[in-house]
């Protein structure tokens, strides 16, 4: 079986899938089971197929065409190379965890149906493995649709809160955006490629054509696709979704988007920018771009993050924020990529590899809130406190995506974030831009940590809020099928934290054929010869190490020693109250409310992201306004069509007349806007 | 408006309803009104004829005349001149209207006379208890006469202060009673969203040393005076002379011309240390640890100059009524002008410095503002008024030992802010120091005693105030049998600032509400003399509650 | 490798051991600036073993709060590793600028997590200060570090170290070490920016629930950040020339950090505490903007 | 700021510095402090004048037997007003400066002082004689006194 055959029939269980579950949703449990393993075996496929590909010596495979439309040259042209494969890996395990997630924690909706769930999650699946497989634009947009379908239905599964269903609706309509936008791409492509055609082989010819002839459409192409997979990856400001999606789709649900589905909107990225775009000019051009959006996601996002006050909002944002350090890394790499190879191949290997470990710590950390809501039935950061007594693996498990996200060491986060600073540090030396953009991430990236360690000590540290304080009495950890998906994510960060080289190998592995450009470099060249210690070497020169294993055991040791000195002396202790200045306090009184987090802070820096909800500031500056998307592009969109959304998600069926109009409108006039600059 | 002329209108307005008024002595006025007149009239008093509540009084007049009184002392600052407000109420049933919703400053006294007399005010926006324990039994009022001095009633088991619920999406963070910076035990609940101070509330009166208990059931008159000087640690002569002054008024006598100068140059001393005092204190709150030294060490002179001039650094003992028992003698003169001539040129040096400190600065101004018609309606005293631009010096409205001869003004500033404070007290410093060299030039000879013919008559009244460092302290004092009053009524000045705090420190940051606090210069055990048990507070893990009870009990038996 | 565990235990004993007579150095200049006598120099040891036999108070507080010290004390001692004491960074080849940098921030990371897992609202007030002082300290010490990297086109202290001695003094690096002087008063939570302890106000903040051995360990890492950053300051911003021999260099370290913890001991005795809006908008303005500046020349090659 | 930093480290520098060696050398009070009193039992002719003005309570008068009145100072109850000194017609109670009273003993700040006294033949109240021979006549004739009133 060929990995293509692997995809294929993982794929074609997914959908059978899916029809079985709708069938058995009657029963809860079996439709959950079931569901599970057919994802279970897809997962498989998945993972055989990607890492076949990843371990085989065969560089690029020759596509199979499955099936094709004629008529308009396109064709479902199948392929897995190394890249695919990658993420096949990552969906394969993500897209396991979360169903074997979802089939406890979809018991806290009792009153919506399954058969809402697990058949559209199946499909889900199987659209995400369309995308990364296919090679041709036309099928890659087929999938690409049905993939943001079934997400938006995923989304709005808790049909009876109105904030959900506007959340959805602002959803569909921003993501439809950005497939308009590559439709779009893909349209001028296929007029321009010789003879018309869809698939990417011919597209990465047609570039090379606009490059010649008119730079400036390539441009506004290349344009149209970066805003485009930027608004799926969540990148700011056409990210705006994400913050409001992610919290409204149940957990499972939410870790699978993370993990997956936002990622494609890299995958997109690094196909165009890398693989199909011929020319230096344009990737070192482009390459700023991508790194100034991807700061500019960390700056604004992470910094509202803050200001959160609901756990899945907050790690939204924070999400929005990884993002963008990954677009931060490959446009770097992009940049790079004609200059200084070396260079090229680090950002690229720093953005994927901080990609594969933001899937980790992501879904782990939308599997802790998760947890949280189906513990306590809260969201609101400011009605938990003191949780770690009640679900103390959670809370571990919470603590260790907190640290890797926020890039402390020796967790995986911080490997990866350490190779996005000296790319921009040795980087910046040539180009000055990049030392800011470094020092802007490395500034966030404790930003990042106080947002998590306001996730963290609002829930399951301090005392506890009256809404949980009945609940805290006792231990009692969320059941099995919940904490093996957060243990295994957990053990994730800490062992690709700790042997860093191992997945860098798999990256390396993937990113180095899609380019001619990094054809030169290898591994050790750049990281050095030591299986577990980074060394990054530019010019010839060290410039850079970081050895986690031997970092950890000296920090073990030197924790040791303070051990050592703490109890030189034996000192005795004893249990006592927490001190109030000598009043006895209830202990709801104790609580400390998440709101008042970095206060100080959080008022300096609030209106770099205003909200639509919230009363609008009269704030003048120009930045609150650009950043401030809702009340410009998405606000009056989702306002005039909220009463349509409202009976869209009710029927489930069709979609809106004056949204097909516009989306139809939209694009004929982007075209002939086009079409005229290419004459 | 001279005094014939508000009684004239006060008659006017109320009719019969005014049953009395008299002026036994200038600058006391005496109006008693029906009890269901005392609302409006207190709101005439405030809003027509420019009165400024200073306090209430609750008296228990049973054995005398029947009833329960309630007098509300207000202070017509310009005609230099006290009203009190007398209305009385049965036994049964008492209760009377409260005039807190037309006069804001009246919130706590108010609350005080509900707890200790058991006059019920009426339609109080917050009756809740002020001064009592919290585990002292419903309806027992030790303020009243069958109230021996010395009982101490059961505790009420599982007994707890009501405080108010913090807002929705705030955070309670205690202050106190145990808190570094406050020397005394105070609770102060602030409502915070993260540093931001939403609200608060407050609970203080842990410190009741039942003082003015003492006073009308145990001490003699000339012993008074010992006890007054306790009220505070720190301006203690204060007391002492205010109560000295308002027991004379009550006899009709006048102290000594000499003895009425050493008391104003003993006044202005305390006054100078005091002011040193905080200085440094207020720079200890903002961790300026240089300035509290600093400030102290410029201090530490006076202390040795009033160690030599009355035997001991604090607590002089030198008023008694009628007099002062110890002259300033000529001999020490030159080292008294010496010592202040020393701290005048460091102080200079400081306030110099201090001045251009931006560090400093950043933390003062802008914080901790309390507008001047907050002022006003709270009627904060002292500097905390002045420094909001009210212009009230009890030295200047209602000049009491030789500050008729004495000129002096008041110092005012419209920053509002916690540097304004500062400034009025550098201020005052000077000011200070120039009446202690003025009165040591002018001071008279004669005698420093004046001879009693005869024991003080029952039933007279005296009111008298004197401007502490804080702001201005107040006694009230009736006459009674026994040679010792039949009521003693203290208010320091802090009693009426505390009022103000959760004005000032309403949207400030926690970090600012120490130094805001500080900045009144709060004196708890001064506005807590009342009580006549110890408070029982703060449990400790290896002492139960009882234990600590026993212990303190045993302490304080001989 | 024996060399790197001598460098190693070197490391750790000057900076465990010579910490808390940098303490009493500072203490005995604000006793002056008091005029006052002020404690003996060896008070701070005397300090640390009192707590260090004391009964430990313990809240109900868990896990994270335990570890909290240990962790603290433990990422300091691992940063001290990473830092020339005049000897090469005993741990130089596991980590570099970034990772030393990290590896402050974890200290941060347990003294924050300590706080919120006591559960006390002082805590959590000083604890939130914690977290603000770091970001808005941090990137003042990441700027200035990066200048120095810039310069030397490396992130490794040794490689520092080496380039700017051969290169000898530079604008650029002025600017970077003036930022990097100014964030040291913050990094060792001195006046006037002691905000997230502030005694008088939040009473110690996130060790308001510390007692005995703990404490002492959190006063420990306090102290030894103080040779730690100021040892990178002289080693990384100061243009020494290097005699070759390591104890003359690492005399010559000592006596230049003594000197830095007089002035942090003159700048902590006469100035009152900012509170912690003054100090972040302080840090974001004025500091940064040398720390840039810094950055700017050293692109420019200046 | 600069500038008025340096004036702070002048006036700070300038005074060098003030910590008194106490206790370690004697730091004695100013002329006329008001200490610890003492009692000379021989002047005191036990008018109980002194424990009349004292305000904290802290002389009791006792009258074990009609020709024995006992003084009691329980001194740690003391204020050191001194008003006990002013009012004494005999100056048998007189104000020491010493000042450093802490003791672990109570006993150290109890002064008892027994006045032997003649008693009325009329009202058992005792009285002072004028001269120690008259009290001889009073007590020495009376032989052992029967217990007072």
């Amino acid at each position: 079986m060929t990995p293509v055959q692997a995809v294929m029939h993982a794929v074609v269980l997914l959908v059978l899938g899916a029809v079985v579950t709708a069938v058995v949703s009657r029963s809860r449990s079996t439709c959950a089971y079931l569901a599970l393993l057919f994802v279970a075996a897809a997962s498989a496929l998945a993972l055989w197929g990607g890492a076949v590909r990843l371990l085989s010596s065969e560089l690029a495979p020759a596509p199979a065409t499955v099936a094709a439309v004629s008529g308009i040259g396109a064709s479902l042209t199948l392929a897995v190379d190394r890249f695919s494969g990658f993420f096949l890996l990552i969906i394969g395990v993500i897209a396991f965890l979360s169903t074997l997630y979802s089939t406890s924690y979809m018991r806290i909706y009792q009153r919506e149906h399954p058969a809402r769930f697990y058949p559209i999650l199946l499909l889900f699946f199987a659209g995400i493995i369309g995308v990364v497989t296919v090679r041709d634009w036309f099928f890659f947009l087929v999938f690409w649709e049905f993939m943001t379908i079934c997400s938006y239905f995923l989304v709005i599964y808790d049909k009876e809160n109105p904030s959900v269903l506007r959340a959805g609706f602002k959803y569909i309509v921003v993501t439809h955006v950005a497939t308009i936008l590559i439709l779009i791409a893909a349209v001028v492509l296929w007029h321009t490629a010789e003879p018309h055609s869809f698939s990417f082989a011919a597209s990465a010819q047609a570039m090379g054509k606009l490059a010649e002839t008119t730079p400036i459409a390539l441009h506004v192409l290349l344009a149209l696709w970066l805003i485009g997979f930027a608004t799926k990856a969540g990148i700011l400001p056409f990210g705006d979704w994400l913050p409001d999606a992610y919290p409204a789709a149940p957990s499972g649900a939410s870790a699978a988007f993370a993990g997956t589905m936002t990622n494609l909107g890299v995958y997109g990225l690094l196909r165009i920018f890398v693989d199909l775009l011929p020319g230096s000019q344009f990737s070192t051009v482009w390459g700023v771009a991508i790194a100034l959006l991807g700061t500019g996601s960390i700056f604004v996002a992470t910094l509202a993050s803050l200001s959160q006050g609901n756990a899945k909002r907050l790690i939204s944002f924070c999400i929005i924020g990884q993002m963008g350090y990954v677009f931060l890394a490959i446009g770097m790499g992009a940049y790079f990529m004609s200059s200084n190879p070396t260079l090229a191949l680090v950002g690229l290997l720093a953005g994927l590899f901080h990609l594969m470990n933001g899937v980790f710590y992501k879904s782990l950390l939308f599997f802790t809130t998760g947890s949280l809501r189906y513990r306590t039935g809260v969201g609101d950061l400011g009605m938990m406190g003191g949780l770690a007594r009640l679900l103390p693996v959670t809370a571990l498990m919470a603590g260790i995506g907190a640290l890797s996200i926020s890039g402390m060491p020796p967790f995986n986060g911080f490997s990866s974030k350490w190779l996005i600073y000296q790319v921009s540090v040795i980087g910046g030396i040539g180009f000055p831009l990049f030392l800011l953009f470094g020092l802007t991430a490395m500034f966030i990236s404790l930003v990042t940590l106080a947002a998590l360690f306001k996730y963290l000590g609002a829930a399951f540290l301090g005392q506890p809020s009256q809404h949980v304080a009945h609940l805290t009495e006792k231990r009692n950890d969320v059941p099995a099928s919940m904490q093996v998906p957060q243990v295994i994510l957990g053990l994730c960060c800490v062992a690709f934290g700790l042997f860093p080289m191992l997945p860098l190998t798999a990256v390396y592995r993937a990113v180095t054929p899609l380019t001619t450009a990094l054809s030169g470099t290898t591994l050790s060249g750049a990281l050095g010869t030591s299986a577990l210690g980074l060394t990054f070497t530019a010019d010839g020169a060290a410039a850079g190490v970081w050895h986690p294993l031997a970092s950890t055991v000296a920090l073990g040791i030197c924790m040791a020693i303070s051990y050592g000195i703490a109890r030189m002396a034996q000192a005795p202790s004893r249990v006592v109250p927490v001190w109030y200045c000598g009043v006895d306090l209830p202990q709801r009184l104790g609580h400390f409310h998440a709101h008042g987090f970095y206060e100080p802070f959080r008022r300096a820096f609030e209106r770099v992201y205003v909200t639509t909800g919230t009363p609008k500031t009269a704030y003048p500056t120009t930045l609150a306004k650009i950043f401030d998307v809702d009340a410009w592009l998405y606000g009056p969109l989702v306002k005039a069509g909220s009463r349509v959304a409202e009976r869209f998600s009710r029927s489930h069926v069709g979609i809106p007349q004056w949204y097909l109009v516009w989306q139809v409108v939209g694009m004929v006039l982007v075209l002939a806007v086009l079409f005229s600059v290419m004459r | 408006m001279t005094t014939q002329q508000v009684i004239q209108e006060m008659r006017e307005k109320f009719g019969e309803g005014l049953r009395a008024a008299e002026e036994p002595a200038p600058g006391a006025l005496y109006l008693t009104v029906d009890k269901e007149l005392i609302r409006p009239a207190s709101r005439h008093l405030q809003d027509k004829l420019d009165a400024r509540f200073v306090i209430s009084a609750g008296i228990d007049r049973l054995a005398t005349e029947g009833c329960l009184s309630v007098t509300h002392i207000f202070s017509r600052d310009k005609a230099k001149q006290f009203v009190c407000l007398r209305a009385d109420v049965s036994e049964n049933g008492a209760e009377v209207e409260a005039i807190t919703p037309d006069v804001v400053a009246a919130g706590w006294s108010e609350r005080e006379i509900q707890d200790l007399v058991g006059v019920k005010a009426k339609g109080h926006p917050d009756p809740r208890r002020l001064v009592l324990p919290d585990d002292w039994p419903e309806g027992v009022h030790p303020l009243r006469k069958d109230f021996p001095y010395d009982a101490n009633p059961e505790p009420v088991e599982g007994a707890e202060v009501k405080f108010k619920e913090a807002p929705e999406g705030t955070s309670t963070v205690v202050v106190g009673p145990f808190y570094p910076v406050l020397e005394e035990p105070a609770q102060l609940r602030l409502f915070v969203d993260g540093e931001r101070v939403v609200g608060c509330d407050y609970r203080g009166f842990y410190n009741h040393r039942g003082i003015e208990k003492l006073g009308d059931s145990v001490l003699t008159y000339n012993q008074i005076p010992f006890v007054a000087e306790r009220i505070c640690g720190i301006c203690g002569f204060i007391h002492s002379s205010c109560y000295c002054e308002a027991a004379e008024q009550a006899a009709g006598v006048q102290a000594p011309r000499r003895a009425r100068y050493i008391r104003s140059i003993m006044l202005e001393v305390e006054r100078i240390h005091s002011h040193l005092l905080w200085l440094g204190i207020a720079g200890h709150i903002l961790g300026f640890d240089t300035v509290l030294m600093q400030a102290w060490r410029i201090r530490e002179p006076i202390m040795w100059l009033c160690e030599k001039i009355t035997g001991s650094r604090k607590s002089f003992g030198m008023n008694l009524v009628g007099g002062v028992r110890w002259d300033i003698s000529p001999d020490i003169h030159p080292e008294i002008l010496d010592c202040i001539g020393q701290i005048e040129k460091e102080s200079l040096a400081v306030v110099d410095a201090v001045q251009g400190d931006t560090t400093l600065l950043v933390r003062l101004k802008g914080v901790g503002i309390l507008p001047e018609e907050d002022a006003r309606s709270v009627c904060v005293v002292g500097p905390t008024a002045r420094g909001s631009n009210v212009d009230i010096d009890a030295r200047v409205d209602h000049p009491y030992a030789a500050y008729d001869e004495l000129q002096t003004r008041a110092i005012t500033n419209d920053g509002c802010d916690n540097w304004a404070r500062v400034v009025v007290r550098l201020e005052e410093l000077f000011e200070s120091i120039r009446l202690v060299r003025e009165g040591l030039k002018t001071m008279p000879d004669g005698p420093l005693m004046v001879e009693f013919a005869e024991e003080i008559p029952a039933g007279r009244q005296g009111v008298c105030t004197v401007e502490a460092p804080r702001g201005e302290a107040i006694h009230y004092l009736i006459t009674g049998e026994n040679n010792r009053p039949d009521r003693w009524r203290v208010r320091a000045p802090t009693y009426q600032n505390l009022q103000a705090l959760p004005l000032m420190i309403k949207d400030e940051t926690i970090a600012d509400v120490p130094i805001t606090l500080g900045s009144m210069d709060p004196c708890f055990s001064c506005t807590e003399r009342v009580e006549t048990v110890d408070v029982r507070t703060g449990r400790q893990a290896m002492l139960s509650k009882e234990d600590l009870l026993r212990l303190s009990q045993e302490k304080s038996e001989r | 490798m024996a060399q790197v565990i001598g460098l190693a235990v070197l490391n750790l004993v000057l900076i465990v051991g010579l910490a808390p007579l940098a303490e009493g150095v500072m203490r005995r200049i604000r006793a002056i600036v008091h005029s006052r006598k002020g404690p003996p120099l060896i008070q701070p040891y005397l300090d640390i073993m009192k707590l260090l036999a004391k009964e430990d108070l313990v809240p109900e507080a868990g896990m994270v709060w335990q570890i909290g010290p240990t962790l603290c004390l433990g990422a300091v001692l691992m940063a001290a590793l990473l830092t020339p004491l005049g000897t090469p960074p005993p741990l130089a080849f596991a980590g570099d600028a970034i990772v030393f940098i990290y590896f402050v921030a974890l200290a941060g990371v347990a003294i924050i997590l300590g706080g919120f897992a006591s559960g006390n609202p002082y805590a959590y007030v000083g604890a939130s200060r914690e977290m603000m002082m770091i970001f808005s300290v941090e990137p003042v010490v990441a700027i200035a570090l990066v200048t120095a990297a810039v310069k030397a086109g490396s992130l490794s202290f040794p490689e520092m170290m080496e380039s700017y001695a051969a290169a000898g003094p530079s604008v650029s690096m002025v600017f970077a070490g003036v930022a990097f002087l100014l964030a040291l008063q913050a990094q060792v939570g001195k006046l006037p920016f002691d905000i997230a302890e502030a005694d008088q106000e939040i009473m110690e903040g996130p060790f308001i629930e510390r007692s005995g051995p703990g404490l002492a360990l959190f006063k420990m890492a306090s102290y030894a950040k103080m040779l730690i950053f100021g040892s990178i300051l002289v080693q990384i911003f100061v243009p020494l020339p290097r005699s070759g021999l390591w104890p003359v260099d690492l005399v010559v370290n000592f006596a230049l950090v003594g000197v830095l913890v007089v002035v942090v001991g003159l700048v902590n005795a006469v100035n009152p505490r900012l509170r912690i809006d003054q100090s972040m908008s302080y840090f974001s303005r004025i500091v940064v903007f040398v720390a840039v500046a810094g950055l700017v020349f050293a692109s420019i090659g200046a | 700021m600069i500038l008025s930093k340096l004036k702070e480290a002048i006036i700070c520098l300038g005074a060098g510095r003030v910590t008194l060696p106490y206790p370690f050398a004697p730091h004695p009070p100013a002329e006329g402090f008001r200490g610890k009193v003492e009692v000379d039992s021989e002047k005191c002719i036990g008018c109980g004048g002194c424990a009349n003005v004292c305000t904290p309570r802290c002389i009791v008068v006792t009258d074990p037997s009609q020709d024995t009145r006992v003084l009691e100072f329980f001194l740690e109850r003391c204020t050191y007003c001194a008003r006990c000194a002013e009012v004494c017609p005999e100056e048998a109670i007189t104000v020491t400066e010493q000042f450093e009273t802490a003791t672990n003993d109570t006993q150290d700040m109890h002064i008892k002082a027994e006045v032997y006294m003649g008693s009325c033949q009329r009202c058992g109240r005792c009285f002072e004689t004028s001269t120690a021979l008259d009290k001889l006549m009073v007590t020495g004739f009376q032989g052992v006194p029967e217990s007072g009133e």
